[in-house]
Formats: structure tokens, sequence, C-alpha cells
């Protein structure tokens, strides 16, 4: 039983370090498969996760929050759409400098708004997203009428109740935003028209071009997409995981959602493993560090690292080479 | 005088410095066939293609069916009417046929009502073109002739009046290319106006009614086919007389130089594409292989290339040559003197974005001669380029430009001189004048004749029939991995070859 | 035929770009309060008004010249290597193991030694993602990313459990000895009565770095191995058609790459600090992707863009230091640079293409 | 004009930067003066800053962070007449530097008591930064003070990884502190910087106690917030700043007799801390002064007995 629930409680926390993880590769697949390479995630993410909070914490709404960090995630967007799509730029540098605009942005903005050293300030109440209980879930409020701790109750319950109240239950609404974002992508892409001609246009931009459609919209749509996706995946980090934005705080993820996208082959479902697994992999290595086999302890360097090593491993050993989109990375140009 | 279907008036083109057409004007009849040929970069697609809005004209108007047309994108070509088959293919690759022909056209933002309706469209389409498709193929597991197909379902698809195909023959054999005007006839008896753009005299002389002429940007002529003649359209192209056919001493064939066995070739995928062939090859002699694309024909000369690892036995001179491992690459090839025209010079032959100079190093780069001390020899290469541009008459005739700035047939020229100039003792030529005009052609042709004529193997690999019969000593037809017959140019004929090529076994044949 | 002549090409479009992001980045610190004239000229004066400033200016561009011909290099082979940093961290590894554990008689033969050390750590740890990439086609950039947080484990491991002194509490190795303390620019260009680059960083190495652009240009355009590397980037199947090993310039280009990072580390470890700190990189392995780009990876594009990434470094500095503009502006104003000389060129490039050709049509 | 050098993690890091920071405007809003600041962003700036400050004249130049040791010893003996103060250093041999050493471990033995009198389940959290030696003495301290109180309790360290993002990933932290809420812990002690913000606020969240550090914390969440760990930067720095040109140079030791560390106790903890745990506290407090009790340093151990990492 304690292995069980040790099990059960890494896998809910894989489900909350999978979150961001699976927005902003959701996003990155929207945005690559249309040919237009993002390695602005981390950016978007980052902005989003600023002007949510902030916003949540001037008006007190987490709502207003969110929908300012998609705003603003959106605003990159376009700033990224503008260089690669209409002046066809290098989309790698234009993402470069996504990142580095966001990193210096906000905390610049923070300092100069809410003098805290480029934080914003804590929120709370309906600044925060709340974590959604499920009707008989085991949460905090039989904490408070039974007096015992959650852990406790959970402890003393049966197996499915407590992977019902601990796995499913008491997530933040974004989480399961998040994954039905999954079936929903996937239907997006292989079965609507748009999805046909994103693809399409991803693949083979002229093809679509003189089919009549235009490559320009079609990519600013897709585009478009992404900056939302991040915006709530940033919202998600300040909002509801945390609750106010810390300078830095994605923290990475940006990239490693890049490489999971990778990892995916740019296909949704893929994508949804390839995150769950990232997040199980730092769910271990944060509940698992300093592992004593037999005298010899693992240094905590090593549990550090061993995400990033079985990564490696796995890449290597079992997913083999991934094609990406045929025209991604590449601007579309008729006349040369 | 019916009104005309398409009227050009005063189209002018520049890309940034280059002016691709020059105050063009031009009138279809409709339910015609309308030729168009020229030399390479002549403006023949470019014009096409402000015709079907994919560029935009700098000056000039169009009419379909007698009213002015503004056609500022592909979306207003297709609602005026108009389909077009492009040069190279605009296709998804990893999409079925189905998908890329509904992309674009679908109804409602759903895709399976779409995707049925098409389907039950196309169905009626096939049957009544003859034009058959498997609509749940990827693009990328069919062969060329059949993209071709759903280019031009895709333009039906979408009603269209109007056809343009541009070198729509290039890639096809010549059974596919016959079947491909029959379809354009229907298509015509149904009073649909078509305009086909290629640089094969023969076929604008069979099919069309009228045919335009263009060289440098310019329309020169548009004369009625039945009043012309293959000689005449060749010097209004070029603008001095061609020889439209090789000429040739017959060949002295020496000892054998290339000899293989049992050859067997396994693709990526671990599919067989050469089940054990025997061949030889001896100096002094052409040998052409031919066959429909698809079946071998590559793969064999990229073995013998050094591209790629096969089994089996192949000797030079006598001496056997690895076929994987160490001493099976391009390099080692090369040291063996063999060298490699291969057949796309735009993804292997070239590097489109070298220089001309670095490109005719391109695969003897390691060449001593190329070598001073530890770096390469710079000057010598362009004092080797500059030699090999006036010897080939490649234009224009500056060894600064890249080699996608130079058209089709002159970047073949860099590398059929890179080659040839090597002096070889076997030299390997796939597809040697695809796309390329008739002036380059005739130019192209005579070197590797001349090469022949020098004692030298020479290995041909082409779908171009004629091309096969006007060069080849001796003609090897390959299908579905196998030779399926070796026969002499002048006791065959292109019904026996093409019997072959289907596959037809030698004695029903 | 060009569009354009090269000169406008080469010179005008990136001063255009750069005016744009100047005025931008003027607006945010007027936006943030500040006067735009005074900062511009305490980062000019702090960075080009005094040999100190060009000490520091020099220190910096040195670190992103090597990190920016790393990346340069393996985009000549359109491989994207994003592990400059973990790189250039087990270059430092590399370094600080040559010059504690070996007692060397004089510095020149001691930065010999840290030279091929640091090229061969960097070059090793650049070898895993290469051989992956040739071999297994696992993707370069994931590969990489993940060597860059191996790399700082790795690192801090060392440091903390290995490398530190006994007693000490800086996770960092001891000082190197004197004997192979490099050669300042102080020391290399004071005279007696007049002493320049007063302790400002930028050492010997510096033309190390300037010796390594000559040989990344020699060996990319002069060379077999450079003309193959360029040939492979172009087209895979080219390469193969001409008998280049793809699994080889993979691994070859990478291995030098990561060489290049790490010698980075001769820079900021040896020249510099004269120890190995955790973070000694500083994310100088992800302003070379910047600093590569810009220069649209060509050697002499790599050094511009270096200095001008050591300027805004140095500028940053002193504009911190005397002023109260949080030092997150010059992250803002890097951004900017990379966006309108990298990203945005086109939008200055479309307009004079015009310009040029309506002069030329005049002309004619 | 004195003149003070953040480490790298900034002013406004929530800790050991914004304490100094705060000492530093305590004494600018008393004595209607300025100084100078600058906040480092790489390895190189620190000599740098300390040149350029020496050089303008500023008076003495207060640095932050171990960090320091290394380039004021370079720099130093070229500005003999410009005081220095080291915080966080204490081994320099530099007749005009002030260095002065916080005994962190002794801090955090005091906390560590208070978590393992707070703790009902006998598990008790300790949540690290980067993995560096000074995070480790923290840890140590703490491990001493619980085991002391409870020597069966079993305590729950980790660090938050090896890059300097360490510092700033409360998300990480938050994780790490439901890691070890699933583990048992009930009281969670954070040394990690901006990742320490994400530890008090999941610990809020999920109902059991946290332990500030550096800074007093214990309003950030009241009622949530058992304690903080102070270290009186804030008064080293102030007391610096007040001294002026005069300061007094050598090495400071700046322990519990020094009131240089110590725990909070306000009206935001008052609900959480009992009568028995205060008395407890104030005898340790009073015996680790007179050398009853000695907590063992990792600096100068190297190794932790109560502890392992
Ligand atoms: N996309 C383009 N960008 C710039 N210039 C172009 C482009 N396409 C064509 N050109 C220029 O226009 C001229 C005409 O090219 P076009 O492709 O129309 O020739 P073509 O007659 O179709 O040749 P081919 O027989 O080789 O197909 C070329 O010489 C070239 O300089
Ligand atoms: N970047 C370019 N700038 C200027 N002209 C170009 C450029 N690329 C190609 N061209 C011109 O465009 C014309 C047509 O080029 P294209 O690529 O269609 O080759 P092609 O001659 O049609 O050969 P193929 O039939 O094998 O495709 C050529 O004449 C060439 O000079
Ligand atoms: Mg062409
Ligand atoms: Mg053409």
């Amino acid at each position: 039983m304690d292995i069980f629930v040790t099990l059960i409680q890494v896998l809910d926390s894989t489900i909350r370090l999978a979150t961001p993880l699976l927005l902003a590769c959701l996003a990155g697949l929207y945005s690559e498969r249309a040919g237009i390479f993002d390695i602005g995630l981390e950016g978007k993410m980052l902005m989003a996760a600023f002007f949510s909070a902030a916003v949540a914490a001037v008006t007190g709404s987490v709502w207003l929050g969110l929908l300012a960090g998609i705003a603003s995630s959106l605003v990159l967007s376009g700033l990224h759409g503008l260089a690669s799509i209409t002046f066809r730029g290098n989309q790698l540098i234009s993402g470069v400098a996504i990142n580095f605009l966001a990193s210096g942005l906000t905390v610049l903005i923070a300092q100069s708004w809410f003098k805290q050293g480029g934080r914003t300030p804590s929120l709370f109440g309906g600044g925060r997203f709340e974590s959604a209980e499920f009707p008989y879930a085991i949460g905090p409020e039989d904490a408070e009428l039974t007096g015992q701790p959650v852990s406790e109750l959970m402890s003393d319950a049966n197996s499915i109740h407590m992977v019902y109240s601990e796995l499913l239950s008491g997530h933040s609404i974004l989480v399961y935003v998040a994954f039905l974002m999954v079936p929903l992508t996937w239907w997006v892409l292989f079965r609507t028209r748009f999805g046909l001609r994103l693809r399409a246009v991803g693949e083979n931009p002229a093809a679509v071009d003189t089919a009549g459609v235009s490559v320009v919209g079609l990519r600013f749509a897709a585009v478009a997409i992404c900056g939302v996706l991040c915006g709530i995946a940033g919202a998600y980090l300040a909002t509801a995981l945390q609750a106010g934005f810390v300078k830095e705080m994605t923290a990475g993820r940006g990239f490693i959602a890049l490489a999971a996208l990778i990892f995916a082959k740019w296909r949704p479902w893929h994508a949804m493993w390839a995150c769950l697994l990232f997040g199980l992999l730092q769910a271990i290595a944060l509940r698992f560090q300093n592992i004593d086999l037999g005298g010899v302890v693992i240094p905590v360097q090593a549990m550090d690292a061993l995400p990033y090593i079985l990564t490696v491993v796995i890449l290597a050993g079992f997913v083999g080479k991934a094609v990406p989109p045929r025209a991604g990375g590449e601007p579309y140009v008729k006349e040369r | 005088m019916t009104v005309p279907a398409i009227e050009l008036k005063g189209i002018s083109k520049a890309f940034g410095p280059v002016q691709a057409n020059k105050d063009i004007s031009i009138s279809v009849a409709p339910g015609t066939i309308h030729g168009i040929i020229g030399e390479n970069g002549a403006g023949k697609s470019t014009l096409m293609s402000i015709l079907y809005g994919f560029y935009k004209a700098d000056k000039g108007e169009i009419c379909i069916n007698g009213t002015k047309t503004d056609i500022p994108d592909s979306q207003a070509a297709i609602a005026a009417g108009i389909g077009m088959v492009f040069q190279h293919f605009k296709l998804v690759e990893n999409f079925t046929v189905l998908e890329n022909i509904v992309l674009g056209a679908e109804d409602g933002g759903l895709l399976a009502p779409s995707l049925s309706k098409a389907r039950k469209e196309l169905k009626e389409l096939e049957e009544e073109y003859e034009l058959f498709v498997d609509p749940d193929k990827r693009i990328d597991e069919i062969g060329v002739g059949m993209q071709q197909r759903v280019e031009i379902l895709k333009a039906l698809y979408r009603q269209a009046e109007i056809l343009i195909l541009d070198e729509p023959t290039g890639v096809l054999t010549p059974a596919e290319a016959d079947q491909l005007f029959r379809i354009l006839d229907r298509l015509r008896a149904e009073g649909k106006t078509i305009i086909v753009i290629t640089h094969k005299l023969r076929e604008i002389i069979e099919n069309t009614d009228t045919v335009s002429v263009m060289r440098r940007g310019q329309m020169t002529a548009t004369v009625k086919t039945a009043e012309t003649s293959p000689e005449e359209l060749a010097e209004l192209m070029v603008g001095r007389k061609v020889l439209l056919q090789v000429d040739k001493v017959s060949a002295k064939p020496g000892k054998p130089i290339l000899e293989v066995e049992n050859l067997r070739v396994f693709d990526q995928a671990g599919v067989e594409r050469v089940k054990g062939i025997d061949l030889t090859v001896r100096a002094g002699e052409i040998v052409g292989i031919a066959g429909v694309a698809g079946n071998g024909q590559s793969e064999l000369l990229e073995v013998l290339g050094g591209m790629r690892p096969g089994q089996g036995s192949i000797k030079l001179n006598g001496e056997p040559l690895a076929l994987s491992g160490h001493g099976s690459d391009g390099q080692a090839r090369r040291a063996q003197h063999i060298a490699h025209v291969p057949e796309d010079r735009q993804r292997e032959g070239l590097i489109m974005d070298f220089h001309a100079w670095e490109n005719v190093a391109f695969g003897y780069h390691r060449d001593p001669a190329y070598q001073r001390g530890l770096f390469m020899d710079n000057a010598a290469l362009r004092a080797d380029t500059e030699r090999k541009i006036e010897k080939f008459d490649v234009r224009p005739p500056n060894g600064w430009l890249t080699a996608k700035s130079f058209s089709g047939g002159n970047q073949q020229k860099i590398v059929v001189a890179r080659e040839i100039e090597r002096n070889p003792d076997l030299l390997l030529v796939g597809q040697p004048t695809r796309g390329v005009d008739i002036g380059a052609i005739e130019f192209i042709h005579k070197q590797i004749v001349a090469l022949r004529d020098q004692g030298k193997a020479i290995l041909l690999v082409s779908v171009e029939l004629e091309e096969i019969f006007s060069l080849s000593d001796r003609i090897a037809v390959m299908f579905d991995g196998h030779i399926m017959g070796e026969r002499l140019p002048h006791e065959t004929d292109e019904k026996e070859l093409g019997l072959l090529m289907a596959g037809v076994a030698e004695e029903a044949a | 035929m060009d569009k354009m002549p090269k000169w406008a090409d080469v010179v005008l479009i990136p001063l255009i770009s750069l005016i744009l992001a100047a005025i931008l980045s003027a607006l945010v610190i007027l936006a943030i309060g500040e006067n735009p004239v005074e900062a511009v000229n305490l980062m000019v004066t702090g960075a080009l008004g005094s040999t100190y400033g060009w000490g520091y200016t020099l220190y910096y561009a040195t670190n992103f010249m090597f990190t920016g011909l790393a990346v340069a290099v393996a985009f000549h082979a359109r491989l994207f290597n994003i592990g400059g940093e973990g790189q250039a961290m087990l270059g430092g590894l590399g370094v600080a193991i040559v010059c504690l554990y070996i007692p060397w008689p004089h510095w020149s033969i001691a930065l010999l030694a840290a030279c091929a050390a640091s090229m061969l750590f960097g070059a090793a740890w650049a070898a895993i993602p290469a051989y992956l990439q040739a071999k297994r086609g696992s993707h370069i950039v994931i590969t990489t990313i993940m060597f860059n947080f191996i790399a700082a484990a790795f690192l801090n491991y060392m440091l903390v459990n290995v490398m530190r002194p006994q007693g000490s509490q800086d996770p960092a190795t001891a000082r190197f000895p004197e004997a192979v303390h490099l050669p300042t620019f102080q020391s290399m260009f004071s005279t007696a009565e007049n002493a320049v680059f007063k302790g400002a960083p930028a050492n010997i190495s510096f033309f190390v770095a300037i010796l390594a652009c000559f040989v990344v240009w020699a060996l990319i355009w002069r060379t077999r191995l450079g003309y193959e590397i360029r040939a492979y980037g172009h087209s895979e199947t080219g390469a193969v058609y001409a008998g280049i090993s793809p699994v080889r310039i993979t691994i070859v280009a990478m291995l030098i790459s990561g060489a290049l990072a790490g010698l980075m580390a001769t820079n900021n470890v040896m020249g510099e600090a004269e120890r190995l700190v955790l973070n000694s990189t500083e994310g100088a392995g992800f302003i070379g992707i910047a600093v590569a780009l810009m220069g649209r990876s060509h050697p002499f594009g790599v050094f511009v863009a270096a200095l001008l990434f050591g300027f805004l470094y140095q500028g940053g500095a002193e504009l911190a230091l005397w002023t109260s503009i949080p030092r997150e502006l010059i992250v803002v104003i890097q951004a900017l640079v990379i966006l309108f000389t990298g990203a945005l060129d086109n939008m200055v490039r479309m307009p004079l293409e015009k310009l040029f050709l309506g002069l030329r049509k005049g002309a004619e | 004009e004195p003149a003070l050098i953040f480490d790298l993690g900034g002013k406004f890091d929530k800790s050991f930067n914004e304490a100094a920071h705060n000492g530093a405007s305590r004494w600018a809003e008393q004595t209607g003066k300025t100084y100078r600041e600058i906040e480092l962003q790489s390895e190189a700036q620190r000599e740098q800053a300390l040149r350029r400050f020496a050089e303008a004249g500023l008076n003495p130049i207060i640095t932050m962070g171990f960090a320091m040791a290394d380039p004021l010893a370079a720099v130093a003996g070229d500005y003999p007449d410009t005081k220095f103060v080291a915080v966080d250093v204490n081994w320099l041999d530099a007749p005009n530097v002030r260095q002065i050493g916080f005994a962190e471990h002794e801090g955090s033995y005091l906390v560590g008591m208070m978590a393992a009198m707070a703790s009902k389940t006998g598990t008790v959290g300790f949540i690290g930064g980067m993995d560096i030696p000074l995070i480790r003495h923290f840890g140590c301290g703490y491990a001493q003070g619980a085991k002391a109180v409870n020597p069966d309790i079993n305590i729950v360290a980790n660090m938050t990884g090896t890059t300097p993002s360490a510092w700033n990933d409360p998300v990480k932290g938050s994780e790490l502190t439901k890691a070890q809420i699933s583990q048992g812990a009930d009281v969670i002690y954070a040394a990690a910087g901006g990742t320490g913000v994400g530890v008090l606020q999941t610990a809020a969240d999920e109902g059991i106690l946290s332990i500030g550090v550096d800074s007093n914390q214990n309003h950030l969440h009241p009622g949530k917030v058992l304690t903080s760990m102070l270290k009186r930067v804030d008064v080293a720095v102030y007391d610096a700043m007040k001294a002026g040109e005069d300061l007094q140079t050598g090495v400071f030791a700046m322990g519990l007799a020094e009131e240089g560390v110590g725990v909070a106790m306000d009206e935001y903890n008052a609900e959480l801390v009992t009568e028995e745990m205060s008395s407890a506290v104030a005898d340790a407090r009073s015996d680790i002064i007179n050398g009853n009790v000695t907590v063992v340093s990792y600096y100068e151990n190297d190794s932790c007995p109560a502890l392992q990492f």
C-alpha cells in the first residue's frame, strides 16, 4: 500500500509538472506543423506568466489575468509572425530574440510597476486558480470537517477512491484544459479543413498557395494559436501552480517542451505521452534524492541530471529519427 | 471569329533585375491545344504562373472568354476556371491522393464529408477521362506519372475549363506521354482549352493546334502547327540552326570495362529494388538502359556510383570493386576512374548554393591537382572552371554565379563538363537531358558520343526512348529490378521496347 | 546581377537595423523614466571611451567569439548546436585540471596545454550528441539541450564534492598557481609611465580568439574538410553523391564545434577568474547562438557581432554601476538588436532593394 | 559615500541580498544620505565593480556573498585607503577588509528545534536552493537542532537543482514541498532564495508550517510560517554604513551572541509558537552562547553528523 501511495503521489506530481510542458508543446505543435519553428515558447510563457500574475494582482481576478497573459503572449506571437512570415526572417533568430525580450521586459516592467524586484505581489483568493474538487473526492474540505490532514484521510481510503481523489480530482481547471487540448488538437489537425490546410502548409506551402489558400493567413492563424496556448501555460505557472510571478520562473520549460515536441515527432497524442514522461522523470528525481544503494550514495547531482540522461537514452534507444515538417523553418518565398 | 478563351495583353514581369517577361501578348482560341516552346529560362513558366495568379504581373492585362479578369492570386484563377499543372508538382508528399485533391476545395469545415464527396466525384472523373488513380495512396508512394494525374484531377475537380501544363512529359515514359495526350485530346473534345509547355518538338507537332515560341522573355512567333516544321521551330527557339539527330559513327566495342554479376540492391526500407542483374559495358560503346522510372535503374546507377550499398559482384577492368563498406563510396569510385552524371542535378550533382567554380570540383575536391599544401587551390579551381565554361559554352560564362542562378540546361552542362573532363574509364549517366532545351541537348549528346569515340565505356539511364535510341549502341530494358532483354537499336523499335518496359516477357514480345 | 550593391548589403542594412534597435531601446529607457541620451553616453564612454572599457568589452567579446564560432561551424554542417554552454563548462574543467594538477614552468606552455585540454573536453562533451545524431538520428537540438543540464550537474558535483579545496565554502577550485596566470592587456601594453587597460580582464586569449576566427575561416573556406562540411550542410544527398560521409562530417563538425566552445575556458577560467567557479560560462553559450546567427556564420561576422555584444555587456555594466536602471534593460536592448539585425532585416532590405532598383532603372 | 555590491541573485531575492538592501535603505532614510549600489550580472563584474567604486572614491564598499572573497583578495591591496566589507567571508588576510561571518548553523539549529517541536508527524523537511556548501551548512544546523529535540526525528532534505535557476524556480520548490509533505513532513525549512517563495506558498496552501530564511518572512503567510531564521545582514550593512570611513576592519563573527542570527518572533507567528517552544529556544540559545552546546559547522567539518547530503 505504501508503494502504491507513493506511486499515486508521484503520478499526481507528474501531472502538475507535465501540464505547462504539454500546453507549450501543443503550442509548438501548431506552429511547427504550419512550418514556423518556434524556439520562443519559453519567452512567450514567461511573458504570459508575468502579465497574468500582474493583472490578477491588480484586478483581483484570475480570469482577467488569464486574458492578459494570453494577450501578451499573442503580442509576441505577432512579432514572431511579422519577422518570420511577413518579412521572411530567420525563425531561429526571431525565437532567440523573443526569449531575450521576454526575460528582460518582464523584470523591467515588474520593477517599474510593483517595485518588488521584478516580482508581482503574491496572489490570493480570486487572484488564483483554485483546484477543482470533484464530488466525493477527498479534499481540504473533508480535512476541515474531520480535523485530520488530507494525507491521512487519503491513506485510509481505498485505492480507487484514492486515485480518484488524488490523481483525477484536485487540479486546477487549466490542467483539465491542457489535457482536453490533446484530443481537441488531434481532432482539429486530422479531422477538419483547417487542420488539413495547416498540415499542408507546413509540408509544402506552394501546394496550399496554388490550391487557392492564403499561406500567410494560415501561418498567422497557427502562430496565433501557439500564442494562446503559451499564454495559458504561462498563466498556469504563475496563477495556478504558484501565486505570483518570479523572474525567469519558466526555468527552461519552453526548451523541454520543444524537446518533447521533437520526441513526439509532432503528433498530439505522442506529445502528451512525451510531456508526461518528462514530468514523471522530474517527479521521480525530485522525490528520490540521495538514494542509498547499500552504502553507495548516489549523489544528488546525479538524480538531478537523471531526467536529462534518461531523455537522451530513450531518444537514442527507442525513438529514432524525427523528421520535422518538410517546409519547417523555411520562409515561403515565391520570388527569389 | 470566336472570342478567345485566353487573351494576354502586354504582360511584363521582372524578378528584381531580371526581366522574365517583356510585353507579351498572346491569344488562345477555345477548344484548342496551344503549345509554348522556348529555351530554358525563356520565361514560359513565368508567363503561365502569371496567368494562374502565382506571380503578379508588373504590367498588362488578362482577358478570359473576352472579359477582362483580375487574377491577383490562384484563388481568382481557379474561380475564373483556370487550372495549372506545374513543372515541379505542387503536391503534399505525405498526404493521400484524395487529401491533395480536396485541399483548398473542401466544402465545410469538417473533413469527412468533403472527402467522401470528393471520392465520389473522383470516380466519375476517372471514368470520364480514364484517369485512374488510387485515392488512398500517399503521394510519396506513387510514381511521377500518377502524381501528374493527381495534378490534372485536381484541376478538373475544381471544374477548370482552361488547363495549363508546364513541361508535363519531362518525367513521363513514352507510353505515359502518349496516354497524356490522349487525355488532352478528350478534354479538347469537351471544349476545354489547353496550354502545354514543352521542350519536345515532336509533341508540339503531333498534338497542338497552334504554337508560340518564346525567347529571352519575349514572344517571338505564334504559328499554326500545321504550317510549320520542327526545324523551323528549333531555329525560332534557339536563333540558329539545330541538328535534331545525333550523328555518330558506329561503335567499335573493345574489351569489357564494366562487368556486373548478379547484382542485388535493397533500399532503406529493405525492399529489393535490383533483383540480380548481369550486365557488361565495353570500351567504346554506349549501353542504354531503358525502363519506366522506378524499376531499379536509379538504384543500379547509384550502386555503381557508390551512393548506396549492394550485393553481388562488379568488376572494373577486371578488378573487383567493393559493394559495401570501405572502398564503396563515391570517393573510391572516382579514384577507380568512374565518373557519374547523376539523375537529379539539383539534389545530387550540384550544391545549388555553391559558386560554379566550387561545383566544378564537387566530388573531386580531394584531387591533389586542386590542393596546395593544407589548403584547396581555389585559383586552380577557378582557372579550371573558366576553361570548362568556355569549352562547354555555359551561359552566362561567369564562374562566380551560384549554381542555382543558372538555368537547368546550363546547370547540366556544368555537371557534364565536370564528369566528362575527368576522362574516366566508365561514365555513368542518368537522365542527362531532363528538362533541358534542345540547344543544350544537342551539345550534351555530342559530348557523350565524343567520349565514346575516345574508347570509353558509357552506361546511360534514361526514360526518354528517343534519347536511348539516338545515343545507345546497345539497349537493355529494365523492369521490376530485372533486365528483361537486350536489343541493338537498329534491330528494334519503340513498340518492342515499350512492351519490354511494361514487363511483357521476351518470348511473348 | 545583384539586386543592390554589396556595400549596401553588408554595411547599410545592418547599420539601419542597428539604428532602429537603438531608437526602440531609447523609447524603452524613456518609458522607465530615465534619460536615453545620458544612458547611451554612459554606455559608449564606459565601454569604448577608455582602455579600461575596451579591456572589458574585449574580454566579453572573446567569450562570444569562441561560442559564436562554435555555433557557426556546426551551422555550416546544418547542425544546431545549442550545447555550447555545456561544452564551455567542460572546457573549463579541462583547463582547471591542467592548471591545478600539473606544475607548469611558464604560462605560455600552460596556455598551449590548456587550449588542448579545453578543446579536448569540449569536443568530448559534443561527441555523444554528435554520435547519436549521426548514427541513431537522435535530434541534436534535444541532446545538446540535455547535455547542458547534465554538464551543469556534473560540474556542480566536481566542484562541491571533488575539486573544492578543504575548508573552502566556495564551490570553486583553488586559485591557479602564479605560473599559469595569463598576461593581461594591462601587463602587455602598459608602459612604466602609462598604465593602460588597468584592472580589465582582457588577456592574451583575445588573440587566441582572433586566431580561432582565422583558423575557422581557413578551415571552412579553404580546406577540403570545410568544403565537405559546407557541401553536407547544403545538401545531404549531394554529399552522398560526392562520396562525403554524412556520419563522418556530422561527428567531425560537432567535435570542432565543441572544441571551439571549450576553448572559451582559456579566457574566462584561465585568463579572468584564474580558478573554476560554478556557472563560469554565464550563458555565453547561448549568446553564441545569437552571435553566430547575426554574424551569418562567417568568422568575420562572428567577430563583429561578438564585439557588439561585448559592447552591450560592458556598456550595460557601466549603466548598472552609475545609474539605477535595472540590469534587465541590457537584456531588452540585446533582444532588440538581435530582432532587428537578425530576424527583421528584410524589413529594411526590401524597401532598400526597391530603392536601388529604381535608382538603377533611372540611371539606365 | 558608501557603496553596496549585491550578489548575482539581485537585490530583491526576498532573502540575503534583500536584507542588505533593507539595511542600506534604513540607513539612507535615517541619515538622508545616499549610497551607490550595483547588482552584479557576471563573474567578471565582481572585480570590476570593486575597482570602479574604489577609484570613484566610494568608502566603505560593502560586498555580499562568499564569492566576493576571491576578487577582494586581489583588489583590496591596491586600494589601502578604501575600506571594504565582506559579508559571508571570514578567511581573508587583508588589513582593510571588515569580514563578517554569520553563524547560520546556529540560527538554523534553533529553527530546527522549533520545527521538531511543532511537528506532529515526527518528520520535518529542508529545501535548499542550489547544492552548494553554504546551503548544506544551513541544512546541517537545522538537522542538528531537530535531532536535539527528538533524536528519532526523520529529516527529509532536498536541493532544488544544480544550476542558478535553482534559486528562481518556485514551481519546483512547490513540487518538492508536496513531495516532502507526502513523505510526512509537516514543517519545512526553505533556504532557497526565490524558490522558497514557492515552498512557503505551497506549505500554506497545504496547511502545513514553513520556516523562512534570511529576512523575516513570517508576514508572507500569517499564521502559516512558523518562524524565520534571521540572518541580520541588514544590521551588518547598516552598521557598516553608519560607521562610514571609521569602520573597524578585521574578522567579525555574527553568531547568536552578537544577535547576528536568530529566530523571528512577531505578531504573525505568535499563535504558532508555544511557551514551551520559546523557552526551549531561549535555553538552547544561551547554551550555545556559553559553549555548553556546540553546533557542528558543515563548513569546518565538511560533513554533517545529523544529515547526509
Ligand atoms: N521565382 C523566381 N525568382 C526570381 N527570378 C525568377 C524566378 N522564376 C524565374 N525567374 C527568372 O525569370 C526567367 C524566366 O524563368 P522561367 O522559369 O519562366 O523560364 P522557363 O522558360 O520556364 O524555363 P524552363 O524551360 O527552364 O522551364 C529566368 O531566367 C529567371 O531569371
Ligand atoms: N535565385 C535565382 N536568382 C535569379 N535567377 C534564378 C534563381 N534561381 C533560378 N533562376 C533562374 O530561373 C530559371 C529557371 O530556373 P528553374 O529552377 O526553373 O530551372 P529550369 O531551367 O527550369 O530547370 P529544370 O527544368 O530542371 O527545373 C533559370 O533560368 C535560372 O537562371
Ligand atoms: Mg524550368
Ligand atoms: Mg519552366
